[in-house]
């Protein structure tokens, strides 16, 4: 069911809401991440984002699956992109589908918060001013068992090891 | 062995190019490989001495022993989203 | 900023995105709930919404101003719509947009719990074995101060009263 | 004074009208005003003792004040969304 994707072309909404909701489906949640014209208080831009594509497929493959696995959902649809985005265009877009709106925003808020602690991706911020950087992350560790906990209130996690690059 | 390592982001403009070709004892973990790429200095010597490093697309343990043929990709802190 | 709408027409979603985001906004959630073909086990051929059109518009944009105010969301734009639905078809739509994510879905969530809680709507739901029922609600209670508070998960809050129809 | 009483979804039903004008002594409560109504037998006297009661589109205490010209509701348990 679930689909995941990362791609260079823009991302379209009405494609990614394609077959959804089905007949079963009570709620729909959609998170668009977009490129913002601040960061930290300075004026940004744009961004370019660079991923390792094979690995990043995989990691958003496996995100989605333990999202609809660990929530009762009917479908997951994730894409994130990568190139050269102009401030308002979309970075990554996620359709969650299910029966009941709980489980939709848990399992949406969990694929966004998994893609930002593991997908490898990188985001390289071009400032208004000329100046530019490369997006603080969040340092990978060996595959560890995915932090979901039964009583997750569908919340940020804790956040891991995050530092500037080495 | 030889293994192909990539470098991306911030890495990759570190040391300069996005992939290197490394050779290797057998049976040569990855704590041996990131020594060994380190060792060529300029950019690579400024690589954190743990930085994470996917073998086949996992991120693995530095102890990992490294098997020929093997995709190695070295990555800084990833901030996707 | 924030737009509150009832209404007797299909919900377009294109309709309830546009200005949204703005530059400043780096995350949109957007929720919609949708008749499904099923309730508690019983399979369901539609739904009729009923609702105190006045009322129903002042309520939903008193809970739009609140959900503005109390996250740091750039706007929020909610319809309910009103009469005959099929299985499938949106009955509530809710657009979140702002500079960050965690606020945008605790908004989206505020204003969805919020209207269940609140507006004066019902709901018909005809069964396909030619059944019909009013679904239970919630008895609505003098204004109190919305149930927001400052540790607020972004989860439901705790049910009031919920019971059949006196 | 004279009010028009608004009835919705189960309690329209329930009375068999969307809405009824009702005469009440000056200074008479919302409780009044539900007593009245519950008092014209048939339906109306199955709608519960303590509905639920707009003026003016919120929800008020069955001790309020009724004046002239409001616009009052008798809401059943709400179910949007």
């Amino acid at each position: 069911m679930g689909t995941a994707r990362i791609t260079s072309d823009p991302l379209l909404l009405e494609e990614l809401l394609l077959g959804s909701p089905t007949p079963t489906d009570g709620a729909q949640v959609v998170f668009v991440g977009v490129v913002r014209n601040h960061a930290e208080g300075r004026p940004v831009r744009g961004m370019r984002y660079e991923g390792y594509e094979p690995m990043a497929l995989e990691v958003l493959q496996a995100i989605v699956g333990e999202a609809e696995e660990r929530h009762e959902v009917g479908s997951v649809v994730a894409a994130h992109r990568l190139g050269e985005l102009e401030i308002g265009e979309a970075s990554v877009a996620i359709v969650v589908s299910g029966p009941h709106r709980d489980a939709a925003y848990r399992a949406s808020r969990y694929v966004i918060e998994e893609i930002k602690r593991r997908l490898p991706v990188w985001k390289h911020e071009h400032f208004v001013d000329g100046g530019e950087r490369w997006v603080p992350g969040t340092h990978l560790t060996p595959d560890s068992p995915a932090p979901y906990t039964p009583g997750d209130p569908g919340l940020p996690l804790p956040p891991r090891e995050v530092q500037g690059h080495g | 062995m030889d293994l192909d390592v990539l470098f991306f982001a911030s890495y990759r403009e570190l040391v300069g190019t996005p992939s290197v070709r490394i050779t290797l004892p057998v049976d040569a973990t990855v704590s041996d490989l990131v020594e060994e790429v380190r060792a060529r200095g300029e950019g690579f010597s400024r690589l954190p001495d743990r930085p994470a490093v996917a073998v086949n697309r996992s991120v693995v343990p530095h102890a990992h022993r490294l098997e020929s043929g093997d995709e190695v990709a070295f990555l800084p802190p990833v901030a996707g989203g």
